[in-house]
């Protein structure tokens, strides 16, 4: 606060801005037993004043392990094994951080005070059982030496800086108290509390929707203009990139495949893997390749399930949650209706009502049988309803937790076929090695277990598991958030394969307004629990109807960096 | 969270009273009453033993009267006046003898309850943070070899090396001059003197397994993201393993922390026998041996009592130190 | 990293791992193989496996081992000292190999009221191994006529850890003592265990009124002091069965307490787990509630359970010193650890034959902490999370 | 004459609070004689008793006044606190003369009035009394008393009861003289049914005048006797810390007590008596060998703790002195013979049965074991010492003879065995006896059976055995529940006139080898017949209660027992080796060895000569 914006980093600046951090061939192997992972192999990279340098790659290339090793708290077994990370200060001293004893005084001095990080997991960041004022106070106690008073204004200060309503009293309050957004908030004002040179951002907006993504980055982008912070920005989005990057880093398997200017990766991309990545997020702007060439669909057939005035409440009590609030919907057979909305408006309770995981407070599911008998789920016995349930299925939103970690991939994937009694022994094996090599998995790993899988891996092993008793409908939630792009294509297109194979229906959740554009044919808007509006995807992409939906295409950051524009979005307020 | 407290309350009532159910019960399932015992003390001293008194006796100790009509007589005799009864051994109510040795008996549980957790928390800490290291080796081990050996053992073999090689007087919590002075610092000092021997021992069996539990709650969290976003803080190493994961791994072991009062008590009651402590042990065994019943059945219930109190205390104690329960 | 057959015509390259080149053993490896793999890496536990097995070897050829019948009293050798073994003797010009007992002199000391033992070096045991002995059955099948090891000259003393305070071989018992301690102890853990995982798994996973009724039982058996509880159960035993049946029985009242603690961690772990995606995926493919229980979220904490179980084992065993002291034990002859300790527990043992002491005591402390590193071993094995 | 007094009373008498001791004491007082010579006054006896449940053992230490006393040595019955007493020749009527001007220990006379108060107010008194204590009946029928003056009173019985003044010397025989009127008169309803109401208002823990009456004093000396510090007594110490939850009992001396040394010293020399209470056998021999206590017996004369005991007397400056604990057998298999299965019951009715199970015993195997070597093969009988000495009731069946044990075993129908060659009974089935097992007398009995059942196995006989404490085995055998158990067994010496348990059926205390019979001999309506051997016995007995001298008593005696060595009824192991005791170096007065026995108590007899020989401090 106390510093001026520095002529020196105006962004019409000739001058190259002062170097923050300089990093060079960064090494981090994690080491056990049985060998040696190099989770960072020999990576440099400059950040610099005032700058945003955004780093990009898959999951798991080794972006995090790259963050962290530069306030040295890479979790063991891993370890800096060679380069250097030479911190620059404004009074013209310099340290190399990788030299620097991990548990000893100066490499904390560093850490919270000069160099600042946000952690990609808002939500198990926080201590469960400190208040959040409390943990920014302390960041302030240890390197400022603030009084408790002192720091209890500051702290305060802080959170209603990054837009907490009512922050004096949000001081007081525990983790669990605050949703996911405003724990980033917190995050990002515990990271800013000691005005440090540089802030670390690791991926602070994946769990976020994208108008609230919105507001963080113009926060993020604000406090770095005013304080003129060097930032080094974490990310699989390369819409985000585009928006806020003034360098881009592209990492791969450990090592940068190429570095540069954003708008030279984004129209001038040299690595092979940077332009897969650019080609996988130009081609989710658009509606699928393989939807184009679909014939098109005769007169609608009979919907394949009807949804009418279904309510759902969370709790009991005088203010009971409407999550779901009459909604009314139908997906005819092999039609995919795609459900858009920020985050927290219902759509997971939406679907999980349709599968009746929860039970709805009102309103009818009718669900046409493959023998064309029309069944009420909402007040189905327990036998139909286990009968029904193996006709739709359901992608869960996670694919970390919704697959048990002490089973095998093929105990996972043959569970529906071995409780249903279709197959077991050998049978079971081959049918398993079959689903897995259906949704692109070698059959020789099915004695894995689900931590041996990459993200993508794992999401193919939920499909793998859906698609098993042959649905006629799934339910996929979000199937695709965590998946980096160039994955989420590969995804998107294995799920539309499997629709044209199977002839499937699909009721596709999703917040992220690209991805439904890509793949649906329908597309309804939820807004807190209520179906605002519903159409052919194309119609509803390009002509929003509603001020919610305007709202949400305008946040939609888009991969390409000469057209920013989210200073230039909607804001809805209902 | 007086909600929760009264409701807490309400529950330990129909809890209580199964309590005083079974444990008038089983004092009553061994064969015999107190008059056998009578008979057998008659018998030792050499007398006969005449029957007809045995039997008027048994008539006005009503134990002639079936078991549910004497439980009736002995619920509402507490229920009503607060009344728990006469020790027929002890010739006095049983309120009048029992109050003196449930307050050393607390006094002890909780003294051993600060050792045990004086030494199981750095112990196990120590044991998380430096996992498979000599000194997590070294702690296990000795605190297996606690768990190993049975208490009066212990006690016996500490008691005959202070006797052997110290020369002090064992046995009791007071040496035989100060039982009668009044309390004064010599009097303490004498106290100490005496209860740091049932402490050790009873507190070495449950040493081991309070370890291993901090141990293995404190890895749980020792690589939550929380412990990292604090170190990134800058944070000292010292403070942060202290405020955060120590924080959160200590919420289990309040939870159980009412529970470790009957362990305590029950362990108490051997080694208090052979240390001939003054405390309900020894008493609550001989009343059990000579079934003097309601005595037994008054210190069981008293014990009981206090472990649900006990219970409640720590659960409104995690619910003041994890804010997760008490918002729940 | 291509020649995946897909029915979908081109396929979806598996995500590349070229990080992970060296973990690769571990990572493809089926769940034995990564079992063992792990559970290798932890030395003491491996260690510990093999001297558990030893143990269970033990107990089951008791009869081979021990060199004397565990009851088998002898008047002249009560409380004789342990007298080790040797390898050598001195021979004419030099030393041979000849293992031996060192030798024993008795005398009577009759005021005191005690045999007084020296050594009597002049006069050494002869040992041998697989020597003939009285005929019985091994392990109650095989008929015998060796042991293991055995005094070559009868007659002669030959305890080689002492003997108690009928000149009963100490060696004898506590080898036959592992047949009770390390087989009823455990099947009274394992009755706690089944109890506290059903009943704190119907607790968790259902919740409501079953829950509430199931933590009230909880609550008022933790309440209830145990020494009562056993002395009266245990006198409730009708007096004509048989020692072992009544050791049993004591065993299982002991566990129909011990499950409680269990139980409420197990709860404890059904209420988190219960809302887990992949519990609800397991109930959504269609399992049975008792496959959803045991099949996808019991095995979540059976590190917990492990370790529960491990520490459970000594307090078994110790229960069973604490029954002995109040005279509702193991009736003779049987013999067990619990036993031996409860014997030793006077001043004439630890003062003047502390071999009683220390004898059956570190039969129990290897197998404590045997039974604990190997719990740790499998628990650290069976997590699939760690490194 | 002139008497002197303990220094301690020296201030009180002084400042008038008492009186002089010529005036609390009766006119005749007692004379002690002494053993070693006049003491010294002074001194606390530091000794224990074991957790609650063992009162006797003060009991033991302190009560022991009774109308007439046993000599220490225990060969003759003399006055004690009657200052003579005579026996009519029929055996039927005892006049005793009390001593003028004795005391209670609160200044209170002693007269003929307080054994009167026992007699019509507690004694007759069916609520006080609803059994008749059996040293004041004979044949059923209950002594009557009468007071003659304040110093006479006589006791008349029906029939002859020859062995009154010994029966009535042991501890048991205290009953007359604990019930001082002018304190309990005021709980009974005979003389204060006004207020007693107020009374009972008071103690809310008892119910009517009975219980008040009870809860303040007890016969055979019940925990109650011991918690009353406000009962007057004719004991040389009172309580001045009750029996009750107290970790130790103490006691003080009687400013009253009513004996002196030869020369005129009010006795006792020693000025108090503390009993540790302690709850365990091994905290006590700790408390011994670190040399704070001056007298234990009872709980360590255990044979095993013996060496540990020697091994610190220098340390606790104590030494082991001989005690005469000699019952007729240390270690005695009582089959019951009333058992209720008709099998056992037929088999242990069978003579031969028990002669083969004797036989197959190895006794000095066992001795050498448990008692290492100390005490012979012998059944139970008098000891060789003693004029009663039977030598074949002692010798017969002792012999070691698994040959002659299978031999007897087979002819009685026991020949067929099972797989694990053990002996199947008449009715096909395998032939167990549960021998019960107290670890009681530190006699190490759980030790000698696990023998016995080795030897039994060895000829095919199959015993299972059951620790289980005293308690539970008394209710056992008055519910005559018990296959067998193993006890010891009195009658070595003279207690063999009264206490004939062991060579009768003879229902008195836990030697219950036929319980029916001794019923039926105490009261023919109840109880079972006994066959007509053990009939023909008990007649025997009869005539013994018959003689009034010495020398007919013996010769009835001698009689009885060949009736008894026909009978056989019980199976003994071991004579009795003579079991110690622990005592200060510096106390002197000490009989040794001190003759103990479950009637005769100890040391009580001679405690109040007992003084500590060191310099005053
Ligand atoms: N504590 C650890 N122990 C072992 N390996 C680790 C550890 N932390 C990370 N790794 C490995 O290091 C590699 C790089 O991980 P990193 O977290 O940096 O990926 P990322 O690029 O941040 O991926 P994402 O986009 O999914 O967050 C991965 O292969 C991961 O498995
Ligand atoms: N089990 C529950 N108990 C109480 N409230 C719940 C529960 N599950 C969800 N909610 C609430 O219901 C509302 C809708 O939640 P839902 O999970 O359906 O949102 P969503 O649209 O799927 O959001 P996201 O995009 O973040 O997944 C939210 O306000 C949420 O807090
Ligand atoms: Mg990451
Ligand atoms: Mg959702
Ligand atoms: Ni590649």
């Amino acid at each position: 606060m106390t510093d001026t914006p520095d002529a020196a980093i105006a962004p019409d600046a000739a001058a190259i801005p002062e170097l923050v951090l300089e990093v060079r061939d960064l090494q981090t192997h994690f080491e056990n037993r049985t060998g040696v992972l190099k989770a960072v192999d020999g990576v440099s990279f400059d950040v610099r004043r005032g700058r945003t340098l955004a780093v990009v790659g898959e999951s798991g290339s080794g972006k995090s392990v790259t963050a962290r090793s530069i306030l040295q708290i890479v979790d063991r077994p891993g370890r800096i094994v060679g380069g250097s990370m030479r911190l620059h200060r404004q009074d013209g001293t310099s340290v190399d951080l990788a030299a620097l004893d991990p548990r000893g005084r100066e490499i904390r001095a560093v850490r919270g005070r000069e160099i600042a990080m946000i952690f990609q997991e808002p939500m198990s960041s926080l201590s469960p059982v400190h208040t959040i004022g409390n943990q920014i106070e302390e960041a302030l106690g240890v390197h400022l030496r603030l009084s408790g008073a002192e720091a209890r204004r500051r702290a305060v200060e802080l959170l209603s800086q990054v837009e907490i309503p009512n922050a004096a009293a949000a001081a007081d309050r525990y983790t669990f108290e605050f949703s996911g957004g405003m724990r980033q908030r917190a995050m990002i004002a515990m990271a800013l509390a000691c005005n440090p040179s540089m802030l670390i951002a690791d991926e602070p907006t994946t769990a976020l929707d994208v108008t609230t993504q919105a507001e963080i980055l113009d926060l993020i982008a604000k406090l770095q203009r005013e304080h003129g912070m060097g930032v080094l920005f974490i990310t699989h989005d390369m819409g985000v990139v585009a928006e806020i990057a003034d360098e881009v880093a592209v990492m791969h398997a450990g090592r940068l495949v190429e570095t540069g200017p954003t708008d030279g990766i984004f129209h001038a991309p040299r690595a092979d893997y940077t332009r897969m990545l650019i080609r996988s997020a130009r081609k989710l702007e658009q509606k699928a390749e393989i939807r184009l060439d679909r014939p098109a669909r005769t007169a609608p057939a009979a919907p394949l399930i009807e949804v009418r005035s279904l309510s759902m409440t969370f709790g009991k009590g005088p203010t009971p949650l409407r999550a779901v609030d009459d909604v009314s919907l139908a997906v005819a057979p092999g039609e995919t209706l795609g459900i858009v909305g920020e985050s927290g408006s219902g759509k997971t309770t939406m679907g999980r009502c349709l599968l009746r995981v929860y039970e709805p407070s009102s309103g009818s599911i009718d669900y046409r049988r493959a023998d064309g008998s029309i069944t009420d789920l909402v007040t189905a016995d327990r036998r139909t309803l286990k009968d029904c349930r193996r006709e739709i299925r359901m992608i869960f939103q996670d694919p970390v937790s919704s697959l048990n970690p002490r089973m095998t991939v093929a105990q996972i994937v043959g569970e529906p076929l071995y409780v249903n009694g279709i197959a077991k022994g050998r049978e079971l094996d081959e049918r398993v090695s079959a689903l897995l090599a259906q949704v692109g998995l070698e059959p020789a790993w099915r004695e894995r277990y689900p931590h041996a899988f990459s993200g993508g891996q794992r999401q193919r092993i939920v499909i793998a598991r859906a698609i098993a008793l042959k649905p006629r409908l799934i339910v996929a939630d979000e199937a695709t958030a965590a998946l980096d792009v160039s994955l989420r294509a590969q995804m998107l297109d294995l799920l539309i394969r499997l629709q044209d194979e199977l002839d499937l229906s699909y009721v596709f959740i999703s917040h992220d307004i690209g991805v439904i554009r890509y793949m649906c044919d329908r597309v309804a808007v939820m807004y807190r629990g209520r179906i605002v509006e519903t159409g052919p995807t194309d119609q509803v992409c390009d002509d929003p109807q509603h001020g919610y939906t305007k709202a949400l295409l305008s946040a939609i950051p888009r991969p390409d960096p000469r057209e920013r524009r989210l200073h230039t979005r909607f804001r809805y307020t209902a | 969270m007086l909600r929760f407290i009264l409701r807490r309350v309400a529950y330990m009532v129909p809890t209580l009273f199964a309590v005083s159910i079974v444990a008038f019960v089983i004092i009553q399932l061994p064969p015999g009453d107190y008059l056998t015992t009578l008979m057998a003390d008659w018998a030792s001293g050499g007398g006969a033993v005449e029957m007809g008194t045995v039997e008027v006796l048994r008539e006005r100790y009503g134990l002639d009267q079936p078991i549910w009509i004497q439980y009736f007589y002995w619920i509402s005799g507490i229920v009503t006046r607060g009344d728990f009864g006469i020790s027929f051994e002890l010739n006095r109510p049983v309120t009048d003898v029992i109050w003196g040795r449930l307050g050393y008996t607390f006094l002890i549980s909780f003294c051993t309850l600060l050792f045990i957790w004086a030494l199981a928390l750095p112990i196990g800490i120590y044991s998380a943070v430096r996992q498979y290291s000599i000194g997590d080796y070294v702690a296990t081990f000795f605190g297996f070899l606690g768990l190993a050996i049975p208490n009066f053992l212990l006690a016996l073999v500490l008691m005959y090396v202070t006797v052997s090689y110290f020369g002090t007087s064992v046995g009791g919590l007071f040496s035989p001059a100060m039982v009668d002075a009044p309390w004064s610092l010599m009097k303490f000092a004498d106290f100490l003197a005496h209860v740091w021997l049932p402490i050790l021992v009873v507190g070495t069996a449950g040493l081991a397994s309070l370890i291993r539990i901090m141990r293995a709650n404190l890895l749980d969290e020792l690589h939550k993201p929380y412990v990292t976003t604090a170190r990134a803080k800058g944070v000292s190493e010292f403070r942060l393993l202290l405020k955060y994961p120590v924080r959160v791994a200590l919420n289990p072991l309040i939870s159980t922390l009412g529970w470790i009062l009957p362990a305590l008590v029950s362990g108490e009651i051997i080694v208090s026998v052979v240390l001939s402590l003054p405390t309900t042990g020894p008493m609550l065994l001989r009343a059990l041996l000579a079934q003097d019943m309601y005595l037994a059945g008054s210190i069981i219930l008293m014990v009981s009592v206090l472990t649900l109190v006990g219970t409640l205390v720590s659960d409104i104690l995690l619910a003041i130190a994890d804010p997760r329960i008490r918002f729940q | 990293m291509s020649d995946i057959a897909t029915t979908l015509g081109e396929p979806i390259a598996p995500q590349p791992s070229p990080l992970e080149t060296g973990r690769r053993d571990l990572a493809v490896a089926g769940q034995w193989t990564l079992f063992w793999l792990k559970f290798r890496r932890h030395k003491l536990a491996v260690v510990s496996l093999v001297v558990v097995a030893l143990l269970y070897l033990v107990a089951l050829f008791a009869d081979f081992i021990a060199p004397f019948d565990p009851n088998a009293a002898n008047a002249r050798y009560t409380y004789a000292p342990p007298q080790g073994i040797g390898l050598f003797l001195p021979d004419g010009e030099g030393t041979r190999f000849a293992p031996h007992a060192a030798g024993l002199k008795m005398e009577i000391d009759r005021v005191a009221m005690r045999r007084v033992f020296q050594a009597d070096p002049e006069n050494p045991v002869r040992v041998g191994f697989f020597v003939p002995s009285a005929p019985y059955k091994l392990a109650g099948l095989v008929p015998m006529q060796r042991k293991l090891i055995g005094s070559l000259e009868p007659g002669k003393p030959f305890y080689l850890l002492g003997a108690d305070r009928l000149g009963r071989d100490i060696f004898s018992r506590v080898v036959y003592g592992a047949r009770i301690s390390l087989s009823i102890g455990l099947v009274g853990v394992a009755m706690s265990l089944v109890l506290g995982v059903v009943l704190g798994g119907i607790s968790g996973y259902y919740g409501g009124a079953i829950d509430t009724a199931i933590q009230r039982v909880i609550e008022f058996l933790r309440s209830v002091p145990t020494i009562p509880l056993w002395m009266g159960l245990a006198a409730a035993v009708p007096l004509n069965w048989p020692p072992v049946r009544t050791y049993f029985m004591i065993t299982l009242i002991i566990s129909l307490i011990g499950w409680t603690s269990l139980a409420r961690e197990v709860r404890g772990r059904f209420l988190s787990l219960r809302t887990e995606d992949f519990v609800l995926a397991a109930r959504l493919d269609g399992a049975s509630e008792a496959r959803v229980i045991l099949r996808h979220m019991v095995p979540s904490f059976a590190s917990h359970i492990i370790s529960v179980m491990t520490l459970a084992i000594p307090t078994m065993i110790l229960a069973e010193t604490s029954l002995s002291f109040l005279g509702i034990g193991l009736q003779p002859p049987i013999v067990s650890w619990g036993v031996l300790l409860q014997e030793a527990q006077n001043i004439r043992a630890v003062s003047q034959a502390p071999w009683l002491l220390f004898v059956p005591g570190g039969a129990v402390v290897i197998a404590v902490l045997a039974l604990n590193f190997l719990g740790d071993g499998l628990r650290d094995a069976a997590d699939p999370y760690s490194r | 004459a002139d008497y002197r007094q303990a220094p301690m009373l020296d201030a009180k008498v002084a400042d008038g609070s008492l009186p002089a001791v010529a005036e609390r004491l009766p006119q005749a007082p007692f004379v002690e004689t002494l053993i070693d010579g006049p003491g010294r006054y002074g001194g606390n006896l530091r000794t224990t008793i074991l957790g609650g449940g063992d009162q006797y053992n003060i009991t033991r230490t302190i009560a022991n006044e009774t109308l007439v006393r046993w000599t220490p040595d225990w060969t003759k019955v003399v006055p004690s606190i009657a200052e003579s007493v005579d026996a009519s020749p029929d055996a039927k009527t005892f006049t005793f003369k009390l001593r003028k001007g004795m005391r209670w220990s609160d200044g209170a006379p002693f007269t003929a009035d307080d054994i009167l108060f026992w007699y019509e107010d507690v004694f007759s008194n069916p609520a006080l009394t609803p059994s008749k204590n059996q040293t004041f009946t004979v044949a059923g029928k209950p002594a009557v008393v009468e007071k003659i003056d304040d110093e006479t009173v006589v006791f008349r019985f029906e029939s002859p009861y020859g062995l009154f003044l010994q029966q009535l010397a042991y501890g048991q025989g205290h009953a007359p003289i604990i019930y001082p009127k002018h304190y309990l008169s005021q709980f009974h309803e005979k003389y204060n049914k006004e207020g007693i109401p107020a009374l009972l208002a008071k103690n809310p823990s008892v119910g009517d005048w009975v219980s008040l009456f009870n809860s303040k004093v007890s016969p055979n000396f019940q925990p109650v006797y011991w918690q009353n510090l406000e009962l007057p007594t004719l004991n040389p110490w009172v309580l001045t810390v009750p029996y009750a939850d107290q970790d130790r009992v103490v006691a003080s001396r009687n400013p009253y007590y009513w004996k002196v040394d030869p020369a005129g010293n009010q006795l006792p020399y020693l000025d108090g008596i503390t009993w540790a209470k302690l709850d365990d056998v091994q905290l006590m021999l700790l408390r011994a060998t670190s040399g704070e206590l001056d007298y234990a017996f009872r709980h360590i004369n255990n044979s095993t703790y013996k060496s540990v005991l020697y091994d610190a007397q220098e340390q606790g400056h104590y030494r082991l002195m001989d005690v005469a604990d000699l019952p007729a057998n240390d270690a005695t298999l009582i089959l019951n013979l009333n058992v209720q299965d008709p099998v056992k019951n037929k088999l242990f009715n069978t003579k031969d049965f028990r002669i083969a199970l004797s036989h197959a015993i190895n006794r000095q195997d066992i001795i050498d074991l448990v008692y290492v070597g100390q005490g012979s093969p012998a059944q139970v009988g008098p000891l060789p010492e003693h004029e009663l000495y039977n030598q074949r009731l002692s010798d017969q069946y002792v012999a070691y003879d698994p040959e002659q044990s299978k031999a007897i075993f087979d002819r009685i129908g026991l020949d067929q065995k099972d797989a694990q060659g053990f002996r199947l009974g008449p009715d096909g089935k395998r032939l167990t006896i549960t021998f019960m097992v107290a670890d009681v007398f530190g006699l190490s009995y759980p030790d000698i059976m696990q023998m016995v059942q080795q030897y039994a196995a060895e000829v095919g006989l199959d015993i299972q055995i059951r620790t289980t404490d005293r308690a539970r085995l008394n209710s056992m055998w008055y519910a005559n529940e018990q296959d067998a158990y193993i006890w010891n067994c009195v009658g070595g010496r003279a207690e063999a006139y009264t206490d004939v348990r062991c060579y009768m059926p003879f229902q008195k205390a836990d030697i219950f080898f036929a319980s029916k019979w001794a019923d039926w001999y105490a009261d023919h309506s109840k109880g079972e017949e006994p066959p007509a051997p053990v009939r023909e016995q008990m007649a025997l007995y009869d005539k013994v209660n018959e003689a009034v001298t010495d020398e007919a008593r013996l010769a009835a005696m001698k009689v009885f027992l060949e009736k008894a060595a026909d009978n056989f009824y019980t199976i003994g192991i071991s004579r009795p080796m003579p079991k110690y005791a622990l005592i200060n170096r510096d106390i002197k007065n000490v009989v040794e060895p001190i003759p103990i026995t479950g009637n005769l108590w100890h040391p009580a007899p001679t405690l109040t000569q007992w003084y500590f020989d060191r310099p005053a401090p």
